[in-house]
């Protein structure tokens, strides 16, 4: 228990090292008023809204007065959309967990069976086919192997929706674009970690008792590769989000990453710094639910807990 | 699939039920989501597409782009700075409660109070104060004689003061109530808006029961979407789109020459722009015929001034610069200008294109043109700065939706406006005059002075009045105005 | 009557030949060592024996024949019907042979294809005949959770549970203390006693054929130098090496007059294999003959067989 | 010395072609990259003039695509080659000293690795362009700046593993100072683990540069780009096809290309992990 509190208290740092960075990042960049105003105002215009605003107090009143906002629980209004920003952000985190969701779908589909086919069949033709495949998923720049789906799939086949998020149709060439790096590193990860346990003695006390090579797999392998992986997962959970920025924008999907971009791009600092936090706390915690994972697959953390 | 949708989070089940009937619904694909759904505070695009069409507003543009009546039915000046305005007693809001006068002027003050921290503020500032003079009479005055105010208030949309009043600022912007022709269903943020067709409204039958505005950023999606029959109508092409698209049977391509102007500013207080002569060559310098040909493959008209005929104030025979590098050459040569480094601002927001084709130009007449993109914040940050940080060069689009010249070079050129990098008394005279009578054909006299000035002044060059390009299915009706309105009403099928 | 034997089975990875047609039988509730230096090809051997050989490494030749049955050419279905059930094994080192996150009596019911719940019983029992204390609490136990005698005693018992005909133990002491290593040793002797099992024990370490086994079979680069009776082995070695390897053991007996006896050299890389006697390279009674000639197993006094043109005391 | 396989070489082929390329462009494109033809626009691969020859077409303003290509591969090549060692130098560093001095020295360099690790990497690196602007070297300096944190992980684990070595503590008896020992006895030691991460931030380097300036936010007009050509050709996918084509291809094959290199390093530097 000490250890998941220092755990928690790292993580704490962490977040909020993320807002203090963000906030003062998002400062630094000017803030929306010129935005707002319509063409033509005058600059006696410009600084009475600015004033309205409060863009015009010192940087340390502003992060103060954010902070203690925060410690209420009050994330705020977007100056932009004039409504709560908890509820902007909240709006489109269903689309980007659905994103992530489709994502992690097909990476741990194919990640999954690639990594432990290319671990039991080594050195086979199958192999070298499955790294291939797995090495292009790694490679390919998400913008343009998902512009490369829209043309194909969408434009000339006509089988997938080229836009949209109102159905699961439309949810499947995001999800592969944004799965295949992910899916890339969950079959790396997997063949490496099932590599390690078939080297183990155990593979060949456990047919050696009479097992047959499938069984030892799913009885003992599995489970002990398990452990590494679900690290890696994660991890990957985070990078997810991260690459749900540029496939959001390439197949317009009405996610958080969407929404940060634009919202950098019009300044709307306090949407911009919710999702951040969003994000680095979903990360954070996915950390710290790995660790907890452990305990439950593997008996001997369990015992040190 | 269509059965797993339904197993999929609610929030994707209004578009799925949308699509049942097609026929029935418009589907518009946006570059954008709207917002804001309260008219009273931003005014974007996108926003005021769409609730353009939940609002009823004062007075309107007709087609030909004349100020007509919408909830007034009429209006007269008492004095320079007073007008009165007689309204329709038989308009109903979406709610059943009737649009009064006092809904009017409610309106008027909303919009102008400082609180609502309205980003419109400064195109209604010039009224000071809205008041009920009759059972359907508002009166508003002005602080000094204002010739744009009723161009000004064909965007003033009215809303239900009651209403308002009663669920706060807030929450009427996410369940907004207007008398216009549709209502709002559903907004969902980031995604799309559908409306209802107001079946009770008092000027027309809406001819869709529903309309859907989706929010679709990237062109060729939206390109996509067109062909594949998942939208109706979209805008935003570009010029290069639309050449290709011409051929498309089942689609239509719809260009129309808008009051939006493209031009080049150039900064007349600093750096080596700051010498006439190298103004005058740069302006001799742009090829704008190429540029319309090639670029904008012929979707644009060129214009000599920085105005379109489609404003109020554009003198058609005002000469512009004949294309002449020669002559240019020598001209930046005679300032010593030869080789000197010359600045041109940007943000994404402008035609990316454009940008390098100038600096090649401009290359030839002996000008070093380095471009600096920022992001669109950064970018107004330092074009509306100092002089010194103003950059040499930027290109511009400029609509003041508003059709008129005061909304143009006023805020571009009167020295003392953020935008403006000129300094020139005489011209500040002119608009200054200007802007504060109401006749027209005494208008006209100073704009003539004005643009006069500018053309030897160079503080700027027009390029071209801009197109907008509307791609609809072919069965789809409709006519789009230089003011870039997007009224429902106005679009049927097609037989 | 045999219970396992071995026809000149010879192993080769690619075109090296690593072990060369050796033989030997084991009987029921019999001993056999087999003894030599770490690359004589003793573990391959036992993986052959268990037809579980590393994808690189062949069976190139010989026969197999374990009870009645011949495993050389065996469908690898009935083959992993026979593992467990008539030829078993155990391994060096026990915590890395169990699987980590598995209970011990769920890896112990493997060996008898049954879920623990259903033979609950019969594993507590074999908990105790290998002398595990407290087996109801070690039977829910994961193998971190117990010392390394222990485990060896659940790896035994995970060997024995199904009666196998066979047992074969590679290393099973080497990664022990002194003190459990003959604990261990006892009860695999008891428990093949008993049950009548034939075991085929695999070691480096004479000490141990010494305390176990009935007969030996030493080993040299991948062929049999010398096999006979263990107690004849003993006291008077045939082959040089095994004179040679005896005379290293430290006996409480020995005087420290010098240091201890060392053989000279290195075992050859089995890419270096050439004709002839391979420990002729290191061997003080080689000649010519040796280096030329490989010398075939050949009859001596007691039983035993030797393959020297010649052996000590001969 | 292992014989080198066929795919090896082929992987040191392409990562060859690619450095050519790169510092060849001026020498390997017969057309200027910038020369613009407004009447020559978006022509395919193939296009022949009187006085030019477009292999493989011409972007929306009658550019060279070839030529553009190829002087993008330069400014990948520099970014990717910029950033890493700017990160490289940031983490190490850091790595090194929290690894080397530990107490509070690791607790702040381990918190500041969280930190920036637990936002996106490319959230921060649009940010970032939004304070600083784009262009060439605030691309390098966001990235650079902004990936160090992996190294900094394994710079830490790797010293503190080599600093226990016996040798090690020797040279520390022997009176060297930290700056000393850490340069001359450790890092060489994790200089292995550090080079196959940094093959591999490499590849991302490159697809990280192309994806800012594919968001307009890096290489900056007229210079080309992989990124900002795909960018621009993007509205032109249907009509022109290849402006988005040959600058994927060339992308993907480069960042394999690196990544492969990078799986061969980590078998050469961790023969451990064989093949992995």
């Amino acid at each position: 228990m000490p250890e998941l509190k220092s755990r928690l208290l790292q993580a704490l740092i962490a977040i909020f090292g993320v807002l203090t960075i963000v906030f003062f990042i998002m400062r630094l960049s000017g803030d929306p008023t010129l935005l707002l105003v319509p063409d033509g105002a005058t600059a006696e215009q410009i600084a009475a809204l600015r004033h309205v605003l409060g863009f015009d107090r010192p940087l340390l009143v502003q992060y103060g007065a954010y902070l203690l906002d925060l410690a209420r629980l009050d994330l705020g209004q977007s100056l932009v959309q004039h409504a709560p920003v908890a509820g902007i952000v909240a709006e489109r985190i269903p689309y980007t967990m659905a994103l992530a969701g489709g994502a992690l779908l097909v990476a741990l589909g194919v990640g999954l069976p690639a990594g432990l086919a290319m671990a039991v069949w080594r050195g086979t033709w199958l192999e070298r086919a499955l790294a291939g495949f797995v090495l292009a998923g790694q490679s390919l720049p998400t913008f343009w192997s998902g512009l490369l789906m829209i043309l194909f799939f969408g434009v000339y086949l006509g089988w997938l929706p080229t836009s949209g998020s109102d159905d699961l149709a439309s949810l499947v060439m995001p999800s592969v674009a944004l799965g295949a790096i992910t899916m890339s590193s969950f079959a790396r990860m997997t063949r490496i970690a099932v590599l390690d346990e078939l080297s183990r003695d155990y593979v060949a006390a456990g047919r050696a008792r009479g097992l047959s090579y499938g069984a030892v797999i799913l009885r003992h392998v599995l489970r002990n590769a398990a452990i590494p992986v679900v690290t890696i997962a994660a991890l990957e959970v985070g990078n997810l989000l991260a690459g749900a920025v540029i496939v959001e924008t390439v197949f317009a999907w009405p996610g958080i990453g969407q929404l940060a971009i634009q919202s950098i791009a019009s300044r709307d600092f306090l949407v911009v710094q919710t999702i951040v936090l969003f994000v680095s706390m979903v990360y954070i915690s996915m950390n710290l639910l790995a660790d907890l994972a452990y305990g439950v697959i593997d008996p001997r953390i369990r015992r040190d807990r | 699939m269509r059965a797993l949708a339904f197993s999929f989070p609610a929030m994707l089940l209004a578009a799925g039920v949308a699509f049942a009937q097609p026929k029935d619904t418009l589907i518009v694909d946006l570059p954008g989501d709207v917002a804001t759904m309260d008219p009273h505070l931003q005014w974007d695009t996108e926003s005021y597409t769409v609730y353009r069409n939940i609002f009823d507003n004062l007075v309107t543009r007709d087609v030909s782009g004349k100020i007509v009546p919408q909830v007034a039915t009429g209006w007269r000046y008492t004095d320079n700075t007073t007008i009165v305005f007689d309204l329709r007693s038989d308009i109903l809001f979406q709610d059943g409660s009737k649009l009064t006068a006092e809904d009017v002027a409610f309106s008027v003050r909303r919009i102008i109070n400082p609180a609502l921290k309205s980003p419109q503020l400064s195109q209604f500032d010039q009224i000071i104060s809205a008041d009920v003079t009759g059972p359907a009479q508002v009166t508003l005055r002005t602080k000094t004689p204002y010739p744009a105010l009723m161009a000004q208030l064909v965007k003033l949309s009215i809303v239900p003061k009651a209403y308002v009043e009663k669920i706060g600022d807030q929450k009427f912007n996410q369940e907004p109530i207007g008398s216009g022709p549709y209502k709002l269903r559903t907004w969902q943020r980031g995604v799309q808006s559908v409306l209802d067709s107001n079946d009770s409204y008092w000027r027309v039958k809406p001819p869709f029961a529903h309309v859907t505005f989706r929010a679709v950023p990237d062109i060729p999606t939206r390109i996509a979407d067109l062909r594949t029959g998942r939208a109706d109508i979209t805008r935003g092409l570009t010029p290069d789109d639309a050449e290709a698209l011409k051929g498309d049977k089942s689609l239509q391509v719809m260009p129309v020459a808008t009051e939006r102007v493209a031009y080049m500013f150039i900064n007349a207080l600093a750096g080596p722009t700051k010498d006439k002569r190298v103004r005058q060559a740069i302006a001799m310098g742009v090829d704008r015929d190429t540029i319309i040909t090639a670029l904008q493959q012929g979707y644009a008209k060129p214009v000599n001034v920085v105005l379109t005929p489609a404003n109020f104030g554009y003198i058609a025979d005002i000469p512009g610069w004949k294309f002449d590098p020669v002559a240019a050459r020598a001209l930046v040569k005679q300032a010593g200008a030869e080789g000197a480094t010359v600045e041109l601002l940007t943000s994404p927001a402008y035609d990316r294109r454009l940008n390098e084709a100038i600096q090649q130009m401009l290359g030839e007449i002996g000008l070093k043109v380095t471009i600096t993109m920022t992001d669109q914040p950064s970018f107004l940050r330092r074009r509306q700065g100092s002089p010194e940080e103003a950059g040499a060069l930027s290109q511009g689009r400029w609509s003041c939706a508003c059709q008129d010249a005061d909304g143009v070079i006023f805020p571009l050129f009167r020295s003392g406006s953020i935008w403006s990098k000129f300094n020139n008394p005489a011209f500040d005279a002119e608009v200054d005059a200007a802007r504060t009578i109401l006749d027209a054909t005494q208008r006209l006299v100073h704009y003539r002075r004005a643009f006069e000035i500018l053309r030897e002044e160079v503080p700027g060059v027009g390029l071209f009045q801009d197109n907008a390009i509307y791609l609809a299915r072919k069965e789809l009706k409709w006519i789009p105005t230089a003011n870039e309105a997007f009224f429902v009403t106005e679009m049927t099928w097609q037989k | 009557m045999i219970a396992l034997s071995v026809r000149d089975l010879s192993l080769a990875i690619g075109r090296t030949n690593i072990v060369d047609a050796i033989s030997f039988d084991v009987a029921p509730g019999e001993v056999l060592a087999l003894v030599g230096e770490s690359g004589c090809g003793k573990s391959v051997t036992a993986q052959a024996i268990m037809r579980l050989l590393p994808a690189a490494i062949r069976q190139t030749g010989g026969e197999i024949t374990l009870g009645a049955t011949s495993l050389s050419n065996l469908p690898a279905r009935a083959m992993r019907d026979l593992r467990g059930r008539q030829i078993a094994m155990i391994f060096q080192e026990p915590q890395s042979a169990l699987d980590p996150l598995a209970t011990v009596g769920n890896q112990i019911a493997e060996a008898l294809r049954q879920p623990l719940a259903k033979v609950r019983a019969e594993v507590r029992q074999m908990l105790v005949e290998v002398g595990i204390s407290d087996p109801d609490r070690r039977i829910d136990q994961h193998p971190f959770e117990l010392s390394g005698g222990m485990c060896q005693r659940v790896m035994i018992a995970i060997a024995l549970i199904a009666r196998p005909a066979v047992l074969i133990a590679d290393e099973p002491t080497t990664a022990l203390d002194v003190t459990i290593q003959a604990q261990i040793l006892a009860l695999l002797r008891r428990l093949a006693a008993e049950r009548q099992t034939a075991v085929v024990l695999i070691t480096h370490d004479m000490g141990v054929v010494a305390d176990i086994a009935d007969r030996v079979a030493v080993m040299y680069a991948g062929r049999v130098a010398e096999t006979g009776p263990t107690a004849a082995v003993f006291a008077t070695p045939a082959h040089p090496y095994t004179a040679l390897l005896l005379a290293s053991i430290p006996r409480l007996s020995d005087v420290p007059k010098s240091a201890l006896a060392v053989i000279d050299g290195q075992v050859p890389q089995p890419a270096d294999y050439g004709a002839g006697c391979r420990f002729a390279g290191r061997c003080p009674r080689a000649d010519r003959r040796c280096v030329a000639e490989t010398p075939a197993l050949r009859p001596v006094a007691d039983g035993r067989l030797v393959a020297c043109f010649h052996p000590v005391g001969g | 010395m292992r014989r080198i396989s066929l795919g090896t070489a082929l992987i040191f082929a392409g990562l060859l072609a690619f450095i050519v390329a790169a510092i060849g462009a001026d020498v390997f494109a017969s057309n200027d990259p910038l020369r613009q033809s407004l009447l020559l626009r978006l022509r395919p691969p193939g296009t022949a003039t009187a006085t030019a020859y477009f292999p493989l077409g011409t972007d929306d303003l009658g550019r060279d695509l070839l030529a553009r290509i190829l002087y993008g591969a330069r400014a990948s090549l520099m970014v990717a080659a910029l950033s890493v060692s700017v990160s490289l130098l940031v983490g190490v560093t850091l790595g090194l000293m929290a690894g080397w001095f530990g107490g509070w020295v690791s607790i702040v360099a381990m918190r500041a690795v969280d930190t920036m690790l637990s936002i996106p990497a490319i959230l921060l690196a649009v940010l970032t362009v939004a304070v600083l602007g784009p262009g060439f070297f605030n691309l390098v300096l966001v990235l650079g700046l902004t990936r160090w944190p992996r190294y900094t992980r394994v710079a830490y684990a790797q010293t503190l593993q080599v600093a226990a070595l016996p040798y090690v503590r020797a040279a520390e008896m022997a009176g060297c100072g930290p700056g000393r020992i850490l340069l001359r006895h450790v890092l060489p030691n994790i200089a292995g683990p550090l080079m196959v991460v940094a093959t591999s931030e490499f590849g991302l380097m490159i697809l990280f540069e192309a994806s800012l300036s594919f968001l307009g936010l890096g290489i900056q007009p007229p210079y080309p780009s992989w990124g900002s050509i795909m960018s621009a050709g993007r509205q032109y996918v249907v009509r022109a096809w290849w402006l988005t084509a040959f600058p994927g291809a060339c992308l993907f094959g480069v960042v394999l290309c690196v990544n492969l290199f990078g799986d061969w390093l980590r078998d050469r530097v961790d023969p451990r992990s064989q093949g992995r």
